[in-house]
């Protein structure tokens, strides 16, 4: 089933903002994709501590990718109520995702902060300038996320977003989800495979 | 990649699935997050600690992609423009890994 | 329209053909600049001992050329014919996003400007000298561009340019595939779209997937010499190597983004004036996507001397060989085309004949190269500039010059001078050839490069005087070039629609074309739809035209692209408050370009 | 043209490399000399086979050479535009010849892809039990030779015996550079933390000229190296030399004096002196008299040379690590005289 949207022909009958944006998000794995090689080339080559084991809180990070999987949910219903034309939960939604972004945030900022008292800053060993500019990359992501989801959520609040330029939202969507999808490899590859 | 199409289309935009499938996808993507910390937790898994990882995390990614950026019902081109370059990574990332002796293949 | 007005028209304008014009001055300069920078490397090298210039500026010398040539002139050149030339092919109005269009040439113009600032602004860093260009060569292998070796704001200023040069890169990638892919007209399937046109698309395509890498190398050098990491560096466990590896698994795509255009011009002129269609068509835009896909996989073959261990050099050895297998499928379908053919030897004709004869020779000693034990004798030497530049000035600046002449008139609505063109040809062949053929010889007779002075005793003085002859007979074919366009500005033929019989869309269009390029999109039945019976459907008589939307203007690309170099200037000049001015800036410039009403 | 080679000029262009001569001379290149740092002179069994793969490659690249560029001509002359010809019949392609020209290319790949694969292999071994071991050290802007065995250190000349295999062991003190004598054979990189091998058996006496290859910062150009491929006896003799301690200086001569100045100069905090000094940042010099070329190779070991690179190294040798010690003449000249006797 298909909903024809009233805008531009084009030669693909695809949106061209939604295809730039995949296009994106393509460049986008290469560029995580040397970020996490450039992690894994390195794992054990530190010369001194603190290591992965010393220092990582698992309960503590798997709360943290709960959020974010939470808030691909909440990303996932804003969408659907704005396509619905429902501005109310839209709004509630967008609001929430942008919360959970906030709320992920803080917590790298206290894992960085403990990290850093525990001894393990960007200059004490390759594990620490890996780590860090690996996963402070995705929290910058991150936090353009969430100035973008607020962006919308004052449209919302103005009113200006409606079910015919849902591929704005839409494509904020694509962009959340991704940053999800990164901290789902990262989780894995840097938190729990040590 | 797939042979675009000849002519002009107006764009159109495919049907999403409902509010209960993105509930049921979020409800499984939990209970894979909970096994994985499980699996990381319990000694006996350890000796296969690495693939049951990865091969989770794998489908916890292929659910997202496929089913809250939608690429299960948007079009195919999209799959191409992600996972395109998405092995070409997975490719460099094994690459460098072989390179830097990870496989130990090197002699 | 006033002069201010004037100006405001051109800083604001998302026009593809105004961009693309932009692009050509613009790129054509930074040419120039590397040329001259090449020029000095010549005088240099003249003689043994040679004292023309100090050593340390030779190094920011022949660092500069390559950058300059490679992110600042070549890739723009070619991307001011994607601007100008892709959506006239494809029936188009303008790109898919004119704004980002705009935004990629400031970025790039501001990138450049940064990075040559470095040749003056030696004094602002109390270097007791005026030039403090980048100084590591254009692939500034680590651990010379860490701050204990390079301790001078030379590497910044590269670090920094390339990186603001790859936001530009990188948006015009994403503007290409959504425009050729989304905006081509009614008819004009995949496999009828002009070979130029498809070969922007793998390009395109190696940018974005390409420069993200050359990003993350650069980042983690930023890391190590402004935050004192460790990701290059042996005392904590690093390894130099890696920057190696992520610099070739870009830099070896980026050699392709700089030939496939190249090779996208030549498939266009050899049909045109051999009369014939480009033979085998699907095979040669294939072997394109093939060769492209294949960049990806060859990168270690700059890294044979590293001592990666045998299995790694056989590999990467087996697969750069294969490359040699599409290209030179490339190569015997052009010469197919012309079999048979009617040859009108136009300036534009005579390089695209050029770039075959020249292409295939540094193809050649590139497939030598690509065999492990020859290349470590040849790798680092002359032998290897003698390979470059086979490839990129027989290969790619043929290519352009080609499109140039090709184009111009199309661009401008004048045609270039067939007599001067002929002298410049000429000229710059020849002079070509006296360059560098002999620093084949020079290599492996035992010349290492990045050498800015050598002994006598190695018997190479001769080879590297004519070497030098060359190099300034290409310059005086360059100057030929120069005088002709000046001239062709009021003296110039006017060159009608179609000057040269092409075959391909933008030759329906008047020159230079009308700001919304099509009064009506034209309906494609043909791939080559001036040469086909079936041609373009005729506009029915009497049809109402539909109105034309024609974009206006837009000031927020440019201030956005402003505020890169300003953040640049913080880690530069070690001063914060320039990082919060430059962030504001963009912030402003993308919200401000988001909220405006623009019709696309 | 022809007085230009002599017989030293043929000879040093080997043998079956006769075919680049008329190639030089055609250059104009021909006066230059006889080529001492030639990567088509082989002498040793590494640089043989490199040279042989190379000279098979080559032979395939004339071949495709002249068969492209040859039909190019071909294709220019017969088919140039002729006034009132009928428009050429427009091909668009042919599957047959389409496959035959993937098919050829693909198949002279495999002939140069398989000795290639067999050389990379036949040249990257280990090194065999009683080859003789070298720790090649690359600094910014000399080499630094050590071999262990036989407890010598020497700078920038490498002594080897000819007909013996040795191991050359290659790391570097700061940047990346690569160690090349094109007569020995191929370059390997000399990369800090890392030790790169060369395995080779240079076959004939012969000196060998060589340079770092990697660019390496502002006196690259200037990091030269030698190579002595001596007779046994000959090595072995020299090695017996560097064995011997530092020589002795007279009482009361100049060279003693220079002794002093050595030590009041801070020389010592940066250079091995036999038993007064056991820096190693600069090139040992305990036996500088014996070699023939200092700072990297760049000048010949005499008292003129010796004299103005110790007053101004950076001057002689742009961005030297070696700083100028403003050593007035009087002492400058005791230093030389104290240098001279270090043999
Ligand atoms: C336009 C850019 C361009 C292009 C197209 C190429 C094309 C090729 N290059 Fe080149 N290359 C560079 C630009 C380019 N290169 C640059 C800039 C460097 C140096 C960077 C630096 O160090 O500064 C470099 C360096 C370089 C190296 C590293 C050398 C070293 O540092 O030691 C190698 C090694 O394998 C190599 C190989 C090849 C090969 C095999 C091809 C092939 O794609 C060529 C294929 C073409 C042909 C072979 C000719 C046509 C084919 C036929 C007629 C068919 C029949 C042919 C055969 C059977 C052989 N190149
Ligand atoms: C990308 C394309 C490209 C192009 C077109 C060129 C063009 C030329 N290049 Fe170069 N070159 C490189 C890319 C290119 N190069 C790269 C990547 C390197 C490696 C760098 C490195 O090692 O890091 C290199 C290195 C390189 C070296 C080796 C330096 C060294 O190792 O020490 C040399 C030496 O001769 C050289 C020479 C030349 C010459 C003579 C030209 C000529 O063809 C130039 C012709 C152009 C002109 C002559 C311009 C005409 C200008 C005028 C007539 C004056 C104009 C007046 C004003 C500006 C007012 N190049
Ligand atoms: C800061 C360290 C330092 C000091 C102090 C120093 N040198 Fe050196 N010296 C070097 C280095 C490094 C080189 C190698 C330079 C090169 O070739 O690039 C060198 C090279 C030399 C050479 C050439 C050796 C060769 O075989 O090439 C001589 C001779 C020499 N020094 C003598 C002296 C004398 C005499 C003094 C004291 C007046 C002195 N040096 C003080 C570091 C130093
Ligand atoms: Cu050492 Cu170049
Ligand atoms: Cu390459």
């Amino acid at each position: 089933m298909t909903i024809a949207a009233a805008t531009h022909r084009t030669s693909m009958g695809l949106d061209s903002r939604k295809m730039a944006f995949w296009a994106f998000i393509g460049s986008e794995c290469l560029l995580f994709g040397s970020l996490i090689s450039t992690y894994l080339v390195y794992k054990g080559r530190s010369v001194v501590g603190p290591y992965p084991h010393d220092i990582l809180n698992i309960p503590f990070t798997s709360v943290s990718t709960f959020d974010l999987l939470m808030s691909s949910l909440m990303m996932v219903l804003a969408l659907a109520a704005v396509q619905r034309g429902d501005l109310k939960w839209a709004k509630v939604w967008l609001v929430a995702t942008a919360l959970l972004g906030i709320f992920f945030l803080s917590g790298q900022v206290y894992e960085f902060t403990s990290f850093v008292r525990e001894g393990l800053t960007l200059q004490t060993n390759l594990f620490g300038a890996t780590f860090f500019v690996l996963t402070g990359t995705h929290g910058a992501h991150v936090t353009v996320g969430v100035v973008w989801l607020l962006t919308l959520w004052v449209r919302a609040l103005q009113g200006q977003l409606t079910a015919a330029n849902a591929v704005t939202v839409e494509i904020c969507g694509l962009y959340w989800h991704f940053v999800d999808v990164i901290w789902i490899v990262i989780f894995t590859v840097v938190y729990l495979i040590q | 990649m797939q042979q675009p199409s000849t002519d002009e289309h107006p764009v159109v935009q495919h049907a999403h699935p409902t509010a209960g499938v993105y509930l049921r996808v979020a409800t499984i993507l939990v209970i894979l997050t909970v096994i994985e910390v499980g699996v990381f937790y319990v000694p006996a898994f350890h000796s296969i600690l690495v693939p049951a990882l990865l091969l989770l995390s794998a489908v916890k990614f292929t659910l997202v992609v496929m089913f809250y950026m939608h690429l299960k019902m948007d079009s195919r081109f999209f799959t191409f423009l992600f996972g395109g370059p998405l092995l070409l990574g997975l490719g460099m990332t094994m690459g460098l890994m072989f390179l830097f002796g990870a496989f130990a293949l090197r002699r | 329209m006033s002069r201010l007005k004037r100006l405001m028209s051109w800083l604001t304008t998302t026009d593809h053909k105004r961009i693309g014009l932009l692009y050509f001055y613009t790129a054509f300069v930074f040419f120039l600049v590397g040329g001259l920078e090449a020029l000095f490397i010549r005088a240099q090298l003249a003689q043994p001992d040679g004292h023309v210039v100090s050593a340390e500026t030779f190094n920011q010398l022949f660092t500069m050329h390559g950058t300059t040539m490679v992110f600042l002139a070549l890739m723009p050149l070619t991307a001011s014919f994607f601007n100008y030339i892709v959506p006239l092919q494809i029936g188009a109005r303008d790109v898919a996003f004119p704004r980002l269009n705009a935004f990629s040439y400031w970025v790039f113009v501001l990138g450049a400007l940064l990075m040559n600032a470095s040749w003056f602004t030696g004094p602002l860093f109390h270097a007791g000298r005026l030039n403090v260009a980048p100084d590591a060569g254009w692939f500034g292998y680590a651990n010379l561009t860490s701050r204990q070796y390079s301790p001078g704001p030379n590497i910044d200023f590269w670090l920094l340019g390339l990186q603001i040069l790859g936001v530009s890169s990188l948006a015009a990638g994403f503007n290409f595939i959504v425009t050729i892919l989304n905006l081509r007209a009614p008819g004009m399937k995949m496999m009828r779209l002009p070979v130029f046109s498809w070969m922007t698309l793998v390009t395109s395509f190696l940018i974005i997937t390409a420069f993200p890498v050359i990003t993350v190398a650069l980042v983690l050098l930023m890391f190590d010499r402004f935050f004192g990491t460790h990701f290059y560096l042996t005392s904590a466990g690093g390894d130099p190597v890696l920057w190696q590896h992520l610099f070739w698994i870009f830099g070896h795509p980026e050699v392709y983004i700089l030939i496939l255009p190249a090779m996208g011009i030549v498939s266009e002129v050899l049909p045109t004036f051999a009369r014939k269609p480009l033979f085998g068509y699907t095979v040669v835009v294939y072997s394109g996507v093939l060769i492209g896909f294949m960049g990806w996989g060859v990168w270690s073959h700059h890294m044979f001397s590293v001592g990666l261990g045998p299995i790694a050099d056989s590999v990467f050895s087996a697969t750069t060989m294969l490359i040699a297998v599409p290209t030179g499928v490339k190569i015997f379908n052009w010469l197919a085309t012309l079999w048979g053919g009617q040859l009108r030897f136009t300036t534009a004709m005579l390089f695209a004949i050029g770039f075959i004869a020249l292409f295939t020779i540094g193809g050649l000693s590139g497939v030598t190269h690509a065999s492990p034990p020859a290349d470590l004798q040849q790798t680092d030497t002359y032998y290897v500039v003698a390979h470059i530049h086979y490839v990129l000035f027989g290969g790619t600046i043929f290519g352009l010059f080609a499109g140039m002449y090709y184009w111009w008139p199309k661009m401008t609505g004048r045609l270039l001078s067939e007599t001067l063109g002929k002298w410049h040809f000429a000229l710059v062949f020849v002079g070509m050839n006296l360059a560098f053929f002999p620093m084949h010889l020079i290599g492996l007779l035992g010349m290492p490069r990045r050498i800015y002075t050598y002994s006598p005793d190695l018997g190479v003085s001769t080879l590297n005087l004519v070497s030098t002859i060359g190099a300034f007979l290409i310059g005086v074919g360059v100057l030929v070039f120069i005088w002709n366009v000046w001239r062709t500005r009021t003296r110039g033929q006017t060159a009608g629609n179609d000057p040269w019989g092409g075959a391909t869309l933008e030759w329906t269009i008047s020159s230079p074309p009308p700001v919304h390029n099509f009064d009506v999109i034209p309906t494609v039945a043909s791939r080559l739809p001036r040469w086909t019976k079936t041609q373009l459907k005729a506009i029915p008589e009497g049809a109402k035209l539909a109105e034309i939307h024609v974009p206006g203007g837009s000031i927020w690309p440019l201030v956005t692209a402003l505020g890169l170099p300003v953040l640049a200037l913080a880690p530069l000049s070690h001063r914060l408050p320039f990082a919060f001015v430059g962030a504001t800036i963009i912030l402003l410039g993308i919200f401000r370009w988001a909220f405006e009403p623009f019709e696309a | 043209m022809t007085e230009c080679w002599d017989s030293s000029t043929f000879d040093a262009v080997s043998r079956d490399r006769r075919w680049l001569l008329p190639l030089l001379c055609a250059a104009g290149a021909a006066c230059g000399g006889p080529f001492p740092q030639s990567s088509l002179r082989p002498r040793s069994d590494f640089a043989g086979a490199i040279d042989r793969l190379f000279t098979d490659i080559f032979w395939w690249a004339v071949l495709v050479f002249i068969l492209v560029e040859g039909l190019l001509l071909f294709i220019i002359v017969r088919y140039r535009y002729r006034e009132g010809a009928p428009t050429p019949k427009p091909t668009h392609g042919h599957t047959l010849l389409e496959i035959a020209w993937t098919l050829a290319p693909a198949l002279i790949l495999v002939f140069i892809a398989v000795p290639t694969m067999r050389t990379i292999f036949a040249t990257q071994t280990d090194s065999p039990a009683g080859a003789l071991r070298v720790e090649v050290v690359a600094h910014q802007w000399w080499w630094e030779y050590r071999y262990p065995e036989l407890g010598v250190v020497t700078a920038n000349e490498l002594h080897l015996p000819a007909g013996r295999t040795v191991a050359l062991a290659l790391t570097s003190a700061d940047v990346i550079h690569s160690f090349w004598a094109p007569g020995l054979g191929g370059k390997r990189d000399v990369i800090p933390g890392r030790t790169n091998r060369l395995v080779l058996r240079p076959d004939s006496v012969d000196t060998l000229l060589g340079q770092c290859a990697e660019f390496c910062g502002a006196s690259h150009a200037n990091m030269r190296l030698r190579v002595m491929v001596e007779a046994e006896p000959a090595f072995q003799a020299w090695v017996g030399r560097q064995q011997a301690g530092a020589a002795s200086v007279a009482k009361g001569s100049l060279a003693e004096q220079g002794q002093q100045a050595f030590r009041r100069y801070g020389c010592v905090g940066c250079h091995t002196m036999g038993t007064m000094s056991t820096a190693i940042i600069g090139p040992n010099l305990t036996h500088l008299g014996s070699r023939m070329t200092i700072a990297g190779g760049l000048f010949p070991n005499d008292s003129v040379h010796l004299t103005r690179w110790i007053a101004d190294p950076p001057a002689e040798k742009p961005g030297s690590i070696m700083p100028n010690m403003h050593v007035p003449a009087g002492d400058l000249a005791a230093l030389i005289a104290y240098l001279r006797t270090m043999r």
